[in-house]
């Protein structure tokens, strides 16, 4: 006789609510056939419920964390939590579901028919990912991975007016599928090595046995982190991101990039610094080496770029390797306020290139940049901001995250990488500049300013954020603080 | 009681300042009066304020005016006390004649203002030098009259050679402050001030003979350049490129002689150091000799002077350098008079000829300007040193003195008494060549004798010359005395006291003069022909003299164009290839590494597959290796 | 012949088969000998999950894989031509070379693992193997699958939704005139 | 009040660009009009300011606890001449920025937020804090020189950019390094420079510290070798860019040096003494030889500066009340006359548009006043005494020797070099026959541009002449940093006065 | 009773099989089928882990692991079809623009 299972809606409110936004949407496509703008406005509508949802989470998981009752935010016989580090990182791919989704509107409104089920793929990814950053186990976390990616594969693809579109969606699909096998494998020699594929349960299992050969075991943990490391493109597992990022529809790449780095960092800060922290001497040199790398082979290849979306996706790279020296400091509230911040960017900076490439999402070269402050000053204005922010200009937001990543780095006796670190970012600021000085000091003919949709609200809360939270960090700061894994 | 005495250097520092915003409204006669009347006033002060020296009766005061560098030990002072008072009268009374006599002879310049605003600068600068009650003060007076110096140089910035001159001036100098300030962080470092009150109580108790002996050169060192001794004299001959008056005021009377001036004030060193004293003696020694040897050849008139200057400025040394202060400074007086006397009788003829400075082209002007013949004949021999004139009782005392310290400075003595023949003889040939003889000048000059306002100057300073020397005579020692209270403390050469020698020696310093300017005359007082013969028959030596040995020629191979050479080295080789190419070169290194990198991004999916499952591996292979 | 004698005869065959599938999927030039090796090799892996009382899933894997999931691939291959056979020339440079250095990385490191590490695949605490606890009946598997795993099981209905979807969004294509 | 004397250009920069861009003509004397407001308040702070009292207006609002770091002010007598020198130069700077026509909003923009981050900078006490600022102004610069430049200014404006952050960035992980050192000894995280100056710290770990703030701050300078951006910078840089950085930028470098590395890292600093006073004196030649023959008026200033920083580096480490008290007052003198220079500099290109020396000749005869001003700076710049640059070189040079006697004499042979490289660029310049005919056409000096140059050579005879009106505010500060020093090392400060320590410290 | 290392030495060597072909072919369906040998691989890991620990965990996982590789068929093929359809080729190294 089955039993059944206890239901715990609070754990699960935001995504369900956007998986019943997802269906809503494609029902109301093929009954009505709205105006792109009621769907705009009923997406709008749905974000807003998940986020809404998300803050009331907040306020259980606030309430469960201050009696010290950590197991009532554990959910689904263990399959979900709602800790604090969940929700914040759910409230931020929502937040950033709802910028990736106004700044690639325009792309979506151009697909026509196909518009609606391009809207319920983006919330069904974030749904995925969403379930991916709260798993506390691993078959759950690599079903939401995968449900987050293959939704990804599809929108990668869905410029199908452009060769790139397709080649990027191929690319991004098989070494996608082949990562996530080796992820899954990796998952599956943990479960030899302990017995559990809870998070919670392996570090019980950890801490209460003495493990006298645990091969098995690290050979998942490196096998999960090359599978977690392809998605949040962390070199030598980066390959695919130039590649997609220039082929895939310019709108809609700021939100791809932002959710799987987000969702990704996420599920490899709790795999790590939850379930293997005894084992932590032996992964921190390997993921500050990860890091390097990607700092490193990051920062250098980006200066060669001829392409802003590359040379953004190279960024992202090194992004990977400085997020790692958070997760190498082991302390979480680094790693969620430096994802939040760079996600947001992300999103805003891909809304300027967007705009610069037009709907139908064309060549994004840096050409195309050329004497933009001239033609279009607010833009340009905006994607400076941007871009120093990414590349950790003191005042702006992304100083902060770094700042904070390095601090935890460097406290846990990682001082060599903190040198690499800072040392990368100066190479950062060198491709970062770039961009800049074609934007505002080669000379131009005068073209017309360019038309901006509703990409100027993501850039104004893309902007807003980098400096605001630049100057008075301390309220994401606190929030992150706050957002501890169990 | 003497609190005044900042007046002095207030007043021409105010007429400077004053035509120096103001001077162009002025119309050109007044601003040349109104800058004569401030340095005359200062006379009149600095004359009241000697008065209780004069009187015997005067005790040497420090006067503070405002911090300016306490740290150091250097503030505003001034020191008054008998030998900045006689400083300051010679400034300031040379100093109103030449402003006067320069209101005639600047006459129509168009920036005739400016010219006096310098002058009065120039005067305002050289009181602080002699006033002054510590060396940074000094040193504020002794940079300033080098600025000065530069900008009357080249007063006629059209010439390149006179800009070139002014420059060079300045460079030249600034060798010798290098020198002179390192004596002054030594001496800071020593005494821990700069104040002459402190240093020279003290510096008995703080002085080793090594450390006094290291100050005395290093302020040799200084002393060379802004006293144009060897071997950094080679910028006054160039500086006659200014106006005559400023050669006459800065490049002879006063200026220059500010390095023996330093060394005088600092006698309560060198007394600590026989060596430094005997090297500023054979500096001086050297220089006048080999300045008097150039001086025989020149045909410019200034540069004759110019070389003489130097020569003469070589005797002062030679008597500081024996420790015969006093004789230094009455020659340094004495000097004053008749070297300004001659410069600006050679700014008459100058002025007359249109700006002629060729000697082969005069001759004969004696009948055309004869008041500035009779002046200029006065001064030449007090510079020969015949007596009763000015130059001879100066420049007695000092080859007295030289003979009376004995040893090494028996040789110091002939080379002074060799020197005292060539002076005569070469000014000898100056005055007749200029004055004496058939004409020689170019058809459209016309000759004519100065106004009143340039002769009357000329035969105040003759005056001068000519009763200047009785200050200091064997039967009268009045400077002596007078000077007694700053250098108290101090031991001072004295001459031979025996009638007997010093009779000898007078003798011997005659008749070096009389020779001197007789062989002059006779050589030069026949037809050009002749004399030009005469001339040739001392090449090659002639020839090197009149070339004043290549000297400048020589620095401009080993020193200016190694030295450019060096700098250019530095700049496009070093610093734009070297240095600029090590950075450039690091980014180039990290742009190439990209390069380098970017075919790993091949755009084949299997490739990237290869990578990442190799990286994937090393990861495992990591962890287990090390778990 | 006891019951463990048959379990390793069937591992030895079913192992073998599943292996020569394998190596006929990467191997055969025609993309229909790979199917078909890829059928031989799950075939033989579902007889190793009976074998290990995995019952429901053999089913599945039978139903799902070489029902549906092989039939999809055989109608794309059909689509796309059966006569289109790979060159056995790699035209990529080095790229075998590589693949055969990272072969021979993994199989030695493997080797070395095994002989010199002490490998154990599972913790030895469970050597006692309790044949009731795993054997995988449809009502077994059932149990924890709509208790513990039920969240799980919803969001397969995700992944099935996005299925769908993607297909439906990939497929209407229609070429722009021009 | 420190706190609105950062905030006041941030707010004057607001309301300019607040006007809309079609109003050209009205954003440049908006700009000169407000950015005199931190000047009065500058001024009104040096008036009140009490020379023995320490760190005074001190602001310390905590920023964001957990980190410990704070919005935490403070002017001594270090970092006051400095904002007011700031505030002095850059309405002036802006004011000799008529001819730029081209986004004339942005430019003033950018400079009040430069002036912003250059006071920040100066003021802040804690070491997050003066990071931001540091860092943060290089943008507004980045694009002075890179939008307003001359031909190569893209280069230029990213060498800058690159190098300069790349000091910084070393600095940053010292910065974590100390912070979290801080931390583990105390317990509670801050970064405020009264708390990290009494860190424990060991030898290596200090010397590390130690050289990575030398590497921001020696770059920023700059020393020799860590130069070659700032004769790019300043050639392509527009007048005011020029101005700025020569008579601002540079100086964080040396007061950094003497704010952060004296404070910091007393042993180390004693012991980097030797080095220190090598890449001086090294700066001070070479810098000089390399000037003598630029062929462009504007890079034979740059290394001028190069030369000229030297002299303040070797005062800061001869570690003596006179070398430290000539180094700050150095700071500003230098301020003054390079500005003063670089001003005239652009003066002339606007009229002739060329800065190469070859193609002058003779102007003193055409712009009389320009020369004359030229003259004077020049001088000032040389180091003649009764002008500002005699008093600091002087300070430095006398108040060195005791200290580092070999040192010091080679540095005073920069004298006699500035003295070779400003006159025969003079002469080159200014005199002779203008034989050139656009030589001979030029206009002499504006009113306005005079209005500009007068204040800057009121200031330098005043200082010359009377330096007591800032010795009196520096003194006490440079003493207690001295202070310190002998406080927390066995370094012993040569007292001149006494024979037997002439040759002892540091000349071996 | 076969040991449970047989049963997972098996699954590694068709996983690495798999990964291997992955590299080796450039039949984009090819490639895919080799994704789901590897696939396979992990399954029977994970059924082999799971009876040797008396665990039914494990069985329920490949459940989902079946599912999942369903799904990536559905979309990967339709992206195949889709690119088969424009470019009439299945290989992958032709797609290759997208590089540097």
């Amino acid at each position: 006789m089955i039993t059944p299972p206890e239901i715990s809606w609070v754990a699960i409110a935001p995504d369900l609510a956007l998986a019943i936004g997802a269906a809503l949407v494609l029902l109301v496509d093929v009954q009505w056939k709205p105006a792109p703008r009621v769907l705009g406005w009923l997406v709008g509508a749905i974000l807003a419920v998940g986020a809404g949802l998300t803050i009331l989470q907040w306020e259980q998981g606030a309430d469960a964390l201050a009696s010290g009752d950590t197991e009532s935010l554990v959910a689904f016989s263990g399959l979900i939590t709602m800790d604090g580090f969940a929700i914040f990182s759910r409230f931020v791919l929502i937040a950033a579901t709802g910028l990736g989704l106004a700044a690639g509107w325009r792309f979506v409104v151009s697909l026509g028919r196909r518009g609606a089920e391009a809207t319920a793929l983006v919330l069904l990814a974030t749904t995925g990912f969403s379930l991916m950053v709260a798993a506390n186990n691993l078959v759950m976390l690599f079903l939401g991975l995968e449900v987050g990616s293959i939704a990804l594969y599809v929108l990668a693809g869905l410029a199908r007016e452009r060769r790139e579109s397709e080649e990027a969606a191929i690319k991004y699909f098989l070494l996608g599928s082949f990562a996530s096998a080796v992820f899954i494998y990796g998952v599956a020699l943990i479960y030899a090595g302990t017995g559990s594929f809870e998070i919670l349960g392996i570090r019980q299992h950890l801490n209460d046995f003495v493990i006298s050969s645990p091969a098995v075991i690290y050979i998942g943990i490196g096998l999960v982190v090359a599978g977690l490391g392809f998605k949040v493109s962390a070199a030598p597992f980066h390959t695919w991101a130039p590649d997609v990022y220039q082929g895939a529809p310019a709108g809609l790449v700021g939100y791809m990039a932002a959710v799987a780095k987000v969702a990704g960092f996420a599920a490899i800060a709790r795999i790590l610094l939850t379930a293997f922290s005894d084992l932590a001497d032996t992964w921190l040199p390997v993921v500050a080496g990860i890091s390097v790398l990607s700092m490193v082979l990051g920062s250098v290849l980006a200066l060669v770029q001829g392409d802003v979306r590359r040379l953004l996706a190279y960024s992202g790279v090194a992004h990977a390797g400085f997020i790692m020296t958070g997760v190498v400091g082991g302390a979480t509230d680094g790693v969620l306020f430096y994802l939040a911040i760079y996600a947001i960017q992300l999103v805003g900076a891909f809304a300027v290139v967007a705009v610069v490439s037009g709907p139908d999402g064309a060549g994004s070269s840096l050409e195309e940049y050329r004497g933009l402050g001239r033609r279009s000053p607010l833009l340009a204005g905006a994607f400076t901001i941007l871009l120093l922010g990414m590349g950790g200009l003191p005042i702006t937001s992304g100083f902060v995250a770094k700042f904070g990543v390095f601090t935890d780095a460097w406290a846990q006796g990682y001082q060599w990488l903190v040198i690499v670190a800072v040392i990368a970012s100066v190479v950062a600021f060198a491709f970062y500049i770039r961009v800049i000085v074609v934007m505002y000091m080669d000379d131009a003919g005068d073209e017309q300013p360019l038309r901006v949709g509703p990409e100027r609200w993501v850039l104004a809360l893309a902007v807003g954020a980098t400096i605001l939270w630049g100057i008075f960090p301390s309220s994401l700061l606190d929030l992150a603080a706050d957002a501890l894994p169990i | 009681m003497a609190d005044f005495v900042w007046l002095v250097i207030a007043l021409p520092l105010a007429g400077a300042v004053f035509l120096h915003f103001f001077g162009k409204y002025v119309k050109e006669p007044l601003s040349g009066w109104m800058a004569s009347a401030a340095i005359g006033g200062a006379f009149v002060l600095a004359a009241i304020a000697a008065v209780p020296f004069i009187q015997g009766g005067g005790e040497p005061v420090t006067i503070s005016l405002w911090e300016w560098m306490p740290a150091i030990g250097a503030n505003f002072e001034l020191l008054w006390d008998p030998l900045a008072a006689l400083m300051a009268l010679i400034v300031t009374g040379v100093g109103t004649l030449i402003h006067v006599f320069a209101i005639g002879y600047m006459h129509g310049d168009e920036r005739f203002h400016r010219f006096f605003t310098n002058l009065n600068l120039f005067a305002a600068s050289m009181l602080t030098l002699v006033l002054a009650g510590n060396y940074a003060m000094l040193f504020l007076g002794w940079e300033l009259v080098g600025l000065c110096s530069y900008l009357l140089i080249g007063f006629w910035y059209t010439r390149t050679t006179a800009s070139a001159a002014a420059k060079k001036a300045f460079i030249v100098n600034r060798i010798g402050d290098f020198g002179f300030m390192i004596g002054l962080m030594l001496v800071f470092t020593v005494f821990g001030t700069l104040s002459f009150a402190g240093i020279f109580e003290r510096a008995g108790q703080e002085l080793t003979s090594g450390m006094a002996t290291a100050i005395g050169l290093l302020f040799l060192v200084g002393a060379t350049g802004k006293s144009a001794q060897i071997p950094l004299y080679v910028w006054l001959p160039d500086a006659m490129e200014g106006p005559t008056p400023v050669s006459a005021l800065i490049h002879a009377a006063t200026m220059v002689t500010a390095g023996v001036y330093v060394i005088a004030r600092s006698a309560p060193i060198y007394e600590f150091t026989p060596v430094a004293s005997t090297v500023v003696a054979s500096v001086g020694a050297l220089t006048a000799i080999w300045a008097a040897s150039i001086a025989l050849a020149q045909r410019d008139i200034k540069k004759v002077l110019a070389y003489s200057t130097i020569s003469q400025l070589g005797f002062m040394f030679l008597a500081i350098g024996a420790r015969a202060y006093v004789a230094g400074v009455f020659h340094l007086m004495t000097h004053a008079f008749f070297k300004a006397l001659l410069f600006l009788g050679a700014g008459s003829v100058i002025h007359a000829m249109s700006d002629e400075q060729d000697m082969h082209r005069m001759g004969g002007l004696m009948r055309k300007m004869p008041l500035t013949a009779t002046t200029m004949a006065i001064g030449a021999l007090a510079l020969a040193g015949i007596p009763p004139l000015a130059g001879f009782w100066s420049k007695d005392e000092i080859l007295a003195a030289d003979f009376a310290r004995g040893g090494w400075f028996y040789v110091l003595w002939i080379i002074g008494l060799v020197t005292a023949l060539l002076t005569a003889f070469y000014i000898a040939r100056l005055w007749v060549l200029v004055f004496y003889g058939e004409p020689r000048w170019q058809e459209d000059a016309h000759p004519h004798e100065s106004p009143r306002v340039m002769t009357l100057p000329l035969i105040a300073l003759a005056f001068l010359s000519v009763v200047g020397g009785l200050v200091n005579t064997p039967f009268r020692l009045g400077l002596e005395h007078f000077l007694e209270p700053s250098f108290e403390g101090v031991h001072i050469q004295e001459a031979p006291t025996d009638w007997l020698t010093l009779g000898i020696l007078a003798a011997l310093s005659i008749l070096a003069a009389v020779v001197g300017v007789g062989a002059g005359v006779l050589a030069y007082r026949r037809p050009p022909e002749r004399w030009r013969r005469f001339e040739e028959s001392f090449e090659p030596l002639w020839g090197t003299w009149e070339l004043a040995y290549g000297v400048d020629d020589l620095y401009g191979r080993t020193l200016v164009l190694p030295g450019r050479r060096l700098a250019e080295a530095a700049a496009f080789s070093v610093d734009a290839k070297g240095v600029d190419g090590a950075v450039n070169g690091v980014g180039r290194l990290v742009r190439g590494a990209g390069d380098w990198a970017r075919p790993l991004q091949t755009g084949f999916v299997r490739n990237y597959g290869v990578l990442f499952l190799a990286g994937a591996l090393v990861v495992v292979v990591w962890l287990v290796a090390s778990g | 012949m006891g019951k463990r004698m048959v379990e390793t005869v069937i591992f030895v065959i079913a192992a073998l088969a599943a292996l020569a599938g394998a190596v006929t999927v990467v191997l055969a030039r025609n993309p229909i000998y790979s199917a078909v090796g890829l059928l031989g090799t799950l075939f033989s892996v579902a007889i190793l999950y009976v074998v290990q009382l995995a019952h429901l899933v053999a089913a599945v894997q039978v139903i799902v894989y070489a029902g549906a999931v092989m039939t999809l691939f055989l109608f794309v291959i059909m689509l796309i031509g059966v006569d289109k056979e790979e060159k056995r020339v790699e035209p990529l440079p080095r790229q075998r070379l590589w693949v055969g250095i990272l072969a021979g990385a993994v199989i030695l490191f493997a080797a070395g693992v095994a002989l010199f590490g002490e490998f154990v695949w599972v913790p030895a605490a469970a050597t006692a193997i309790d044949q009731e606890a795993t054997n995988g009946t449809i009502q077994a598997v059932a149990e924890p699958l709509f208790t513990d795993w039920v969240l799980a099981f919803e969001a397969t209905a995700l992944l099935l939704t996005i299925g769908a979807a993607g297909a439906v969004v990939l497929a209407q294509f229609k070429r722009k005139r021009a | 009040m420190l706190t609105a004397l950062i905030l006041l250009p941030v707010a004057a920069a607001i309301v300019v660009a607040l006007i809309p861009g079609r109003r050209r003509e009205i954003h440049l004397p908006l700009g000169i009009a407000l950015s005199v407001m931190p000047l009065a308040l500058a001024g009104y702070l040096f008036w009140v300011f009490e020379p023995a009292a320490g760190f005074q207006y001190v602001v310390d609002v905590p920023w964001y606890e957990p980190w410990g770091i704070a919005w935490n002010l403070g002017v001594d007598g270090i970092s006051l001449p400095m904002v007011v020198l700031t505030t002095l130069l850059v309405p002036i700077a802006l004011a000799a920025s008529t001819t730029i026509t081209n986004r004339t909003k942005e430019f003033v923009m950018y400079t009040l937020l430069l002036e912003a981050g250059m006071i920040g900078a100066f003021l802040a006490l804690d070491l997050f804090l003066f990071f931001v600022f540091f860092e943060a102004m290089l943008i507004p610069m980045y694009f002075i020189i890179g939008i307003w430049g001359t031909e190569r200014r893209i280069y230029a404006a990213v060498k800058f950019f690159i190098y300069t952050a790349f000091g910084s960035a070393l600095m940053l992980a010292a910065i974590i390094g100390l912070a979290l050192t801080y931390a583990s000894q105390e317990g509670s995280a801050s970064f405020a420079l009264s708390d990290l100056a009494g860190l424990d710290l060991s030898v290596g770990t200090e010397r590390m510290f130690f050289a990575a703030f030398a590497i921001a701050f020696a770059i920023k300078v700059p020393l020799f070798p860590f130069h070659t951006w700032l004769p790019d910078a300043h050639v392509e840089a527009p007048t005011a860019g020029s101005v700025l950085l020569a008579a601002v930028l540079l100086k964080l470098g040396t007061y950094g040096l003497l704010r952060f590395n004296l404070s910091l890292f007393p042993d180390a600093s004693v012991d980097a003494i030797p080095i220190m006073a090598i890449l001086a004196v090294v700066g001070i030649i070479y810098g000089a030889v390399v000037a003598i023959v630029q062929p462009d008026l504007k890079k034979l200033v740059a290394y001028s500066s190069v030369s000229h920083l030297g002299f303040i580096v070797l005062g800061t480490f001869a570690l003596t009340s006179g070398g430290l008290q000539g180094a700050v007052i150095q700071n500003v003198n230098h301020g003054l006359t390079t500005g003063a220079l670089f001003l005239l500099v652009g003066m002339i290109y606007d009229r002739r548009h060329t800065k190469k020396i070859a193609d002058f000749g003779g102007l003193q005869k055409t712009v009389p006043l320009l020369a004359g001003f030229f003259l004077f700076m020049t001088f000032a710049s040389i180091g003649l005494p009764g002008l500002n640059g005699f008093v600091g070189e002087f300070l430095v040079l006398i108040g060195s020797y005791p200290a580092l006697p070999s040192f010091t004499v080679i540095a005073a042979l920069g004298v006699v070099l500035a003295a070779i490289y400003l006159l025969w660029a003079y002469e080159r310049v200014f005199t002779g026959v203008p034989d050139k005919e656009e030589n001979s056409v030029l206009s002499d000096l504006s009113g306005r541009e005079i209005a500009l140059l007068v204040p800057i050579a009121v200031l330098i005879v005043v200082i010359g002449l009377y330096p007591k009106l800032l010795l009196d505010k520096i003194t006490p500060s440079t003493e207690a940093v001295l202070d310190r020093i002998v406080e927390q090392t066995d370094y012993t400060m040569p007292e001149p006065g006494r024979i037997g320590d002439v040759f002892v410290a540091g000349d071996e | 009773m076969v040991p449970v290392g047989w049963y997972m030495a098996l699954a590694a060597a068709l996983f690495l099989i798999g990964a291997l072909g992955m590299l080796l072919r450039r039949n984009a369906l090819v490639m895919f089928m080799c994704i789901e040998l590897m696939l396979n691989a992990v399954n029977l890991t994970l059924i082999s882990a799971g009876r040797a620990m008396n665990d039914l965990n494990g069985q329920v996982a490949v459940f989902f692991i079946l599912v999942v590789a369903a799904a990536e068929v559905v979309v990967g093929l339709a992206i195949i079809v889709a690119i088969f359809r424009r470019r009439a080729t299945a290989s992958v190294d032709e797609l290759s623009e997208l590089r540097g």
